[in-house]
């Protein structure tokens, strides 16, 4: 007598493990793109970061006693810290990944019960955690040092640098367009001057520029968010809404007062606008389920962004944003649900 | 396909699209199967009240002869498939998840077939509406679809609202299942036909029929069987499941919704499935009641797939045993389609009027894979038919608030399987849906059965002080019997010792 | 000093006057809260609350005093009534496996000696004098009181067996 | 005009009464298991508080401060916002029964909840005019009901989750307060200038 399973007795073959492996892949040029620019400190930071995450998965994991091996390989751990690990500057210390990772897995996931349930993106937590307590360490840009231009590090002297630490020597140090803008604007001076100082380097397409790991790849970003968007993992509604939020007050601050306000493409291009509309902001867990929901979600987070990069103290504002409309979610899911058919049925015209 | 077609699908932004299976069997005409040893007829094969008994154990039946008839407005009655003797009637398993047993009656052919003698009618058109709904509710047709509720209660809705069009459900959206299809090549007259019928019995205007455009023949053939007459018009659905639910049918075809626990007549439309507009215009025309249906018998487990026609009582391991038997690995028995069909408990139980198709799943057809916890990727909210969000209903039925679930339209859910069809966390949504409907229900049952208790009680109490006080007045009234019958004693001693006392001194 | 005295009386009259006025126009009598706890409850005075009758029952829920799962034949349903009336959350899980129970009678020691449809509450039992008893499943609530007075104990409780039409789906295993 | 605007949207976000300046913690934390509960509660704390505010102006400006009776200030202050949390209850319980219950305790509680007192008092401190202190206290209001509605909305949702025992109920719910004011840390130094 078989058991009384329920139908249907089909399915669609779609798995989380597919579509956290297919996340990973779009993200992989990038991250390519940011071992190859930051050198070997980059790929031990990104090494770190991901192992931490998944170590303390399986520890969250076994604490709950709940979900074998399964769910520790089901690519929402290495994901998360993947993400994380984009969004920290490359030359970052070993402490600053792990505590970003226990962050993540342990607090923003796991105190919530695990996958799915979390209200916040555990990514996005861990940056603005370590933003807020250790800021000196998470605005240490350094310019590009790319791997086989034997400026940068050997593989064995990156090891040793993220382990033990010492400071960033001088002449690597450098800004990143937002620190830079941000810095000039408290100094009083206008951005008409400032910014063509910093040469052509800092806002152009290619992305040889400082930043955070993952942040500069702007066309690999693209190509990595369209491959996404070509699988149906992600629908074309966050980051269309999130881009469009950012670009518009910027362009019309930008034509207002050119002295304040930088011009769209540069919010574009700049800080994690990019990676954040495609990746982060599309974090399915953390996301509303209705397209319109998606609209008023993203534009939230554009409009966030720009407003605390233009008048907030901190630079670099999407982190914030993303957790502000992150916190809005279930108030928006409430509010865009889609018509029951037949409730107040709309009488379109007879075909 | 006409320019609005192309412009409808356009808005068409739920459903989704398993794999067809169908070229399984789409080429396999309907073919008879020869009568089994024995028939088990459950009473229950139709939505509303069960038959009602109307044969002995031991008795000789001949072919067509009723042997339940139908209880109250919405029932069907239920006739012999073949002559022969009524071996029992008793609880045996029926085709249900649960494997319970329900009562049915059981026929053993004897394989003579002298039937009742059957009152058919040539041209069945000429009757009046009346007499068509009639008819088609003695021969006990049922919708023939899946959903099984009595054709001739559905042909009577034309009294209370009017109806002004009849749409036929070519869509048989299900996967594997062609026998809609086959029907409409092999039988586009009757079908047609049928159409007409019913569409005068409920005194429609105009019939649609709708067929997906994964069925060109079929087009062809009920276009064909149509020219004839105006009022008949055939659209070509897109092909995408559930298309051929009955609410996503009538926006499709009309662009009006069916309002929301109504029924699709108060928007003047009736649905039926192309097979039982098929069953009744042979019916009216031979006069024979409904007993038996074409099924489809197909998935990668059966040795030969087929379409058969099939005597209503057959045991599915007969049917099975017909078709060449299973093969190695097969991991599920489902009657009907794979998205909505029921499993089988066994293969004893028999077939029935709903059982469209008779599938033997293999493994790798089943969904593979446990349960894990939902990612709220929202993909079940882009597919659902209905614009419910089972992802968030099935999070509050998880924790224990069914109730809630019903704030955001669970009993709107058609239980079309879509959502978890399509859920990468491989949760059942349907299944926590039939489980929240279910203990709703169950809640719903105890509540009436606490007030009724209650008005027993009530009762009960009434009924105690009555007696009480019957009783007190019977004894009060005994007593004042005996006190009179006393008194009237005490006056006759008292006149009769008057009299002795006047008698002496005189 | 004068003045701060003055002042403060002046607004609170003034305050007063406002709230008083408003609680007229506001007015709402209050619902007798007993009453309709007790019309929820089924009436059956069956006493497997621990508390007399309904209306004991009734005025302990009005108290607080009582769980709102404390009346088995109500089940979840009327529980969960209760607790919205009240205000008060209610965990079902201890609801959940109490199975309703049904009187049976073993028909072959029955005697016929009428003593249990008198005690029924419900008349959930019939039958005659020297006849076998029956029990009526639609009626009965399964609070044993006629096991309890049957001379050959014919009677037992019980679950209630599950027809095609309680059948209910099971949860579904959740990871 | 602008200028009232701009303190409106720094009142409510930058210092946050709710997350930054952690008043008005008690209904913050008491409602917010429903959303309609702590919308309910938000609405009526901002009526509360946008009263109290003109009121306790009134009172500062032209009874303590010519009488110099600043020491009444707290007494005065909270017998009128008490009177208007009194009048809100009555107004409620005749509207809507179930929001009224829904609310429970919470209700006449808002006389003693912080943010309240805590705005009239600091509009008297910084001798605000009286239309700057009337959108001192709408904002702050809006801030707190913004907070309000956002956090039920999470806590509702979290009602459906499987929390881990030793973090269900309370503690998630402070951890969730914790990560939404770290959030708010993102509008600090916000100078429209």
């Amino acid at each position: 007598m078989m058991a009384a399973t329920h139908s249907p007795h089909a399915h669609g073959g779609k798995s989380i493990r597919g579509v956290m492996t297919a996340v990973m892949l779009a993200l992989t040029p990038v991250t390519l793109w940011g071992f190859y620019l930051f050198g070997w400190t980059a790929v031990w930071i990104w090494t770190l970061t991901v192992s931490s995450a998944l170590l303390f998965e399986l520890v969250c994991l076994n604490l709950a006693r709940r979900g074998g091996p399964a769910s520790l390989l089901d690519g929402s751990a290495a994901l998360a810290g993947w993400l994380l690990a984009l969004t920290l500057p490359p030359w970052a210390p070993w402490w600053i990944a792990v505590l970003g990772s226990f962050i993540a897995i342990a607090i923003a996931k796991h105190a919530y019960g695990g996958l799915g349930q979390n209200p916040f993106n555990p990514a996005m937590v861990a940056r603005v955690a370590l933003l807020v307590s250790f800021p000196l360490e998470m605005t240490q840009w350094v310019s590009p040092t790319p791997l086989f231009s034997g400026t940068g590090l050997g593989p064995i002297d990156a090891l040793e640098h993220v382990l033990f630490g010492e400071a960033i020597p001088d002449a690597l140090t450098s800004a990143t367009l937002l620190g830079h803008v941000k810095a000039e604007a408290s100094r009083g001076l206008d951005l008409l001057a400032s910014v063509p100082a910093l040469g052509p380097g800092l806002a152009d397409g290619i992305g040889r520029h400082a930043g955070s790991l993952g942040e500069t790849g702007t066309w690999l970003i693209l190509a990595g968010g369209l491959f996404l968007l070509f699988r149906g993992i992600i629908s074309w509604h966050i980051p269309l809404a999130v881009l469009t939020g950012l670009a518009v007050p910027a362009a019309i601050g930008h034509a207002i007062d050119p002295a304040h306000h930088l011009s769209a493409l540069h919010h574009l291009t700049a800080g994690a606008a990019l990676l954040g509309a495609f990746f982060i902001a599309t974090d399915l867990v953390t996301s509303p389920a209705t397209a319109p929901g998606r609209l008023v979600y993203g534009l939230g987070i554009g409009l966030l962004t720009w407003t605390i990069r233009s008048f907030a103290g901190f630079p670099e504002g999407f982190a914030f944003a993303v957790l502000l409309m992150n916190a809005c979610v279930p108030v928006i899911d409430r509010f865009t649900r889609p018509r029951i058919y037949g409730h107040g049925a709309a009488q379109r015209s007879a075909a | 396909m006409g320019f609005k077609d192309l412009l409808s699908n356009i808005r068409l932004s739920w459903g989704v699209h398993p794999e067809g299976h169908k070229d399984l069997t789409s080429e396999c005409g309907i073919s008879d199967m020869p009568m089994s040893e024995r028939l088990v007829l459950p009473l229950a094969q139709h939505i509303g009240a069960p038959g009602r008994v109307a044969v002995a154990p031991g008795e000789r039946v001949l072919r067509g002869q009723v042997l339940a008839t139908a209880s109250g407005v919405v029932s069907a009655p239920l006739h012999a498939p073949a002559s022969g003797r009524i071996l029992d009637i008793g609880d045996y398993p029926v085709p249900h998840p649960s494997g319970l047993t329900a009562p049915a009656i059981v026929l053993e052919p004897d394989g003579r077939d002298d039937s009742v003698e059957f009152t058919g009618c040539a041209d069945p058109l000429a009757l009046p509406p009346e007499d068509i709904a009639r008819r088609v509710a003695a021969a006990g047709v049922v919708g023939l679809g899946g959903a099984t509720f009595p054709a001739a209660v559905k042909l009577g809705l034309g009294k209370r609202n009017p109806i002004h069009t009849l749409l036929l459900n070519g869509g048989e959206c299900e996967p594997y299942l062609t026998c809609d299809d086959r029907i409409m090549r092999e039988r586009a007259p009757q079908v047609v036909e049928g159409a007409r019928l019913m569409a005068r019995a409920l005194g429609a205007s105009q019939i649609v029929i709708g067929i997906e455009n994964n069925k060109p023949t079929a087009i062809a053939a009920i276009q064909l069987a149509s020219v004839a007459f105006p009022e008949v018009t055939v659209r070509a659905l897109p092909a995408r499941y559930p298309m051929g639910s009955e609410k996503q049918l009538v926006e499709f075809l009309t662009g009006v919704e069916v309002p929301a626990g109504g029924l699709s007549a108060e928007i003047g439309v009736v649905v039926h499935n192309v097979g039982t507009a098929a069953a009744i215009s042979q019916a009216l025309r031979s006069g024979e009641p409904l007993t038996e249906r074409v099924v489809t018998v197909s998935g990668s487990g059966i040795a030969r797939p087929a379409n058969l026609r099939i005597a209503i009582g057959t045991p599915v391991s007969d049917v099975i045993a017909y078709c060449g038997g299973l093969k190695p690995g097969v991991a599920r028995l489902v009657m009907g389609g794979p998205m909505m069909g029921m499993i089988l408990p066994g293969d004893t139980v028999p077939i029935v009027k709903g059982s469209s198709g008779i599938l033997a799943l293999t493994a790798d057809e089943i969904p593979a894979g446990d349960p894990s916890a939902c990612i709220r990727c929202a993909s079940c909210v882009d597919v659902c038919p209905i614009g419910l969000m089972p992802m968030e209903m099935a999070a509050r039925i998880r924790a224990g608030k069914a109730d809630t679930a019903v704030d955001i339209g669970l009993k709107d859910c058609i239980g079309c399987g879509t959502c978890a069809y399509t859920c990468p966390a491989h949760i059942p949504l349907s299944h926590y849906f039939s489980y929240a409907k279910g203990s709703l229900a169950a809640g719903e049952r105890s509540r009436l059965k606490n007030e009724a208790v209650k008005k027993l009680t009530t009762a009960r109490t009434e009924r105690l002080e009555r007696e009480a006080q019957e009783k007190a007045e019977a004894a009060a009234r005994r007593k004042a019997e005996r006190e009179a019958a006393k008194k009237k004693a005490a006056e006759q001693a008292a006149r009769e010792a008057a009299a002795g006392s006047e008698g002496v001194p005189a | 000093m004068l003045v701060a005295v003055a002042s403060l009386t002046l607004i609170a009259t003034l305050l007063g006057l406002i709230l008083g006025v408003a609680a007229k126009r506001f007015h709402v009598e209050p619902t007798e809260i007993v009453a309709e706890l007790e019309a929820l409850l089924p009436g059956s005075q069956c006493g497997q609350c621990g508390f007399p009758g309904c209306a004991g029952a009734a005025q302990a829920l009005a108290e607080g005093s009582a769980p709102v799962t404390l009346c088995p034949p109500g089940g979840p349903a009327l529980a969960q009534a209760l607790a919205d009336k009240l205000g008060v959350s209610v965990s079902l899980g201890g609801m959940a496996e109490v199975v309703p129970q049904l009187a049976a009678v073993r028909e072959e020691i029955c005697i016929g000696c009428t003593k249990c449809f008198k005690a029924c509450p419900t008349d959930a039992i019939h039958g005659a004098m020297k006849q076998i008893h029956s029990v009526m499943r639609e009626a009965c609530t399964g609070c044993g009181k006629c096991v309890d007075v049957c001379p050959t104990e014919a009677l037992e409780l019980i679950p209630m067996p599950t027809t095609l039409g309680t059948w209910t789906w099971t949860r579904p295993a959740y990871a | 005009m602008t200028e009232l605007l701009l303190l409106l949207v720094s009142t409510a976000l930058v210092n946050n009464v709710v997350l930054v300046k952690f008043l008005g913690l008690c209904p913050f934390l008491g409602v917010s298991r429903k959303l309609d509960a702590a919308i309910g509660m938000g609405l009526a704390t901002t009526f509360v508080l946008t009263l109290a505010s003109g009121a306790t102006w009134m009172l500062e400006h032209w009874l303590l401060e010519p009488f110099s009776l600043g020491y009444l200030r707290i007494v005065s202050f909270i017998m009128v916002i008490a009177a208007a949390v009194q009048f809100v209850e009555l107004a409620i319980k005749k509207t809507s029964p179930e929001l009224y219950q829904v609310l429970g305790i919470y209700l006449p509680l808002i006389t003693t909840n912080c943010a309240v007192l805590g705005v009239a008092l600091l509009n008297a401190q910084e001798g605000a005019g009286f239309l700057k202190s009337i959108f001192y206290g709408l904002g702050s209001a809006a801030g707190f009901t913004l907070v309000m509605v956002m956090f039920a909305g999470i806590r509702e949702r979290l009602e459906l989750a499987v929390v881990p025992a030793a973090f269900s109920g309370a503690p998630i719910a402070l951890v969730t307060a914790g990560l939404l004011s770290m959030a708010f840390m993102g509008f600090s130094g916000l100078s429209l200038n």
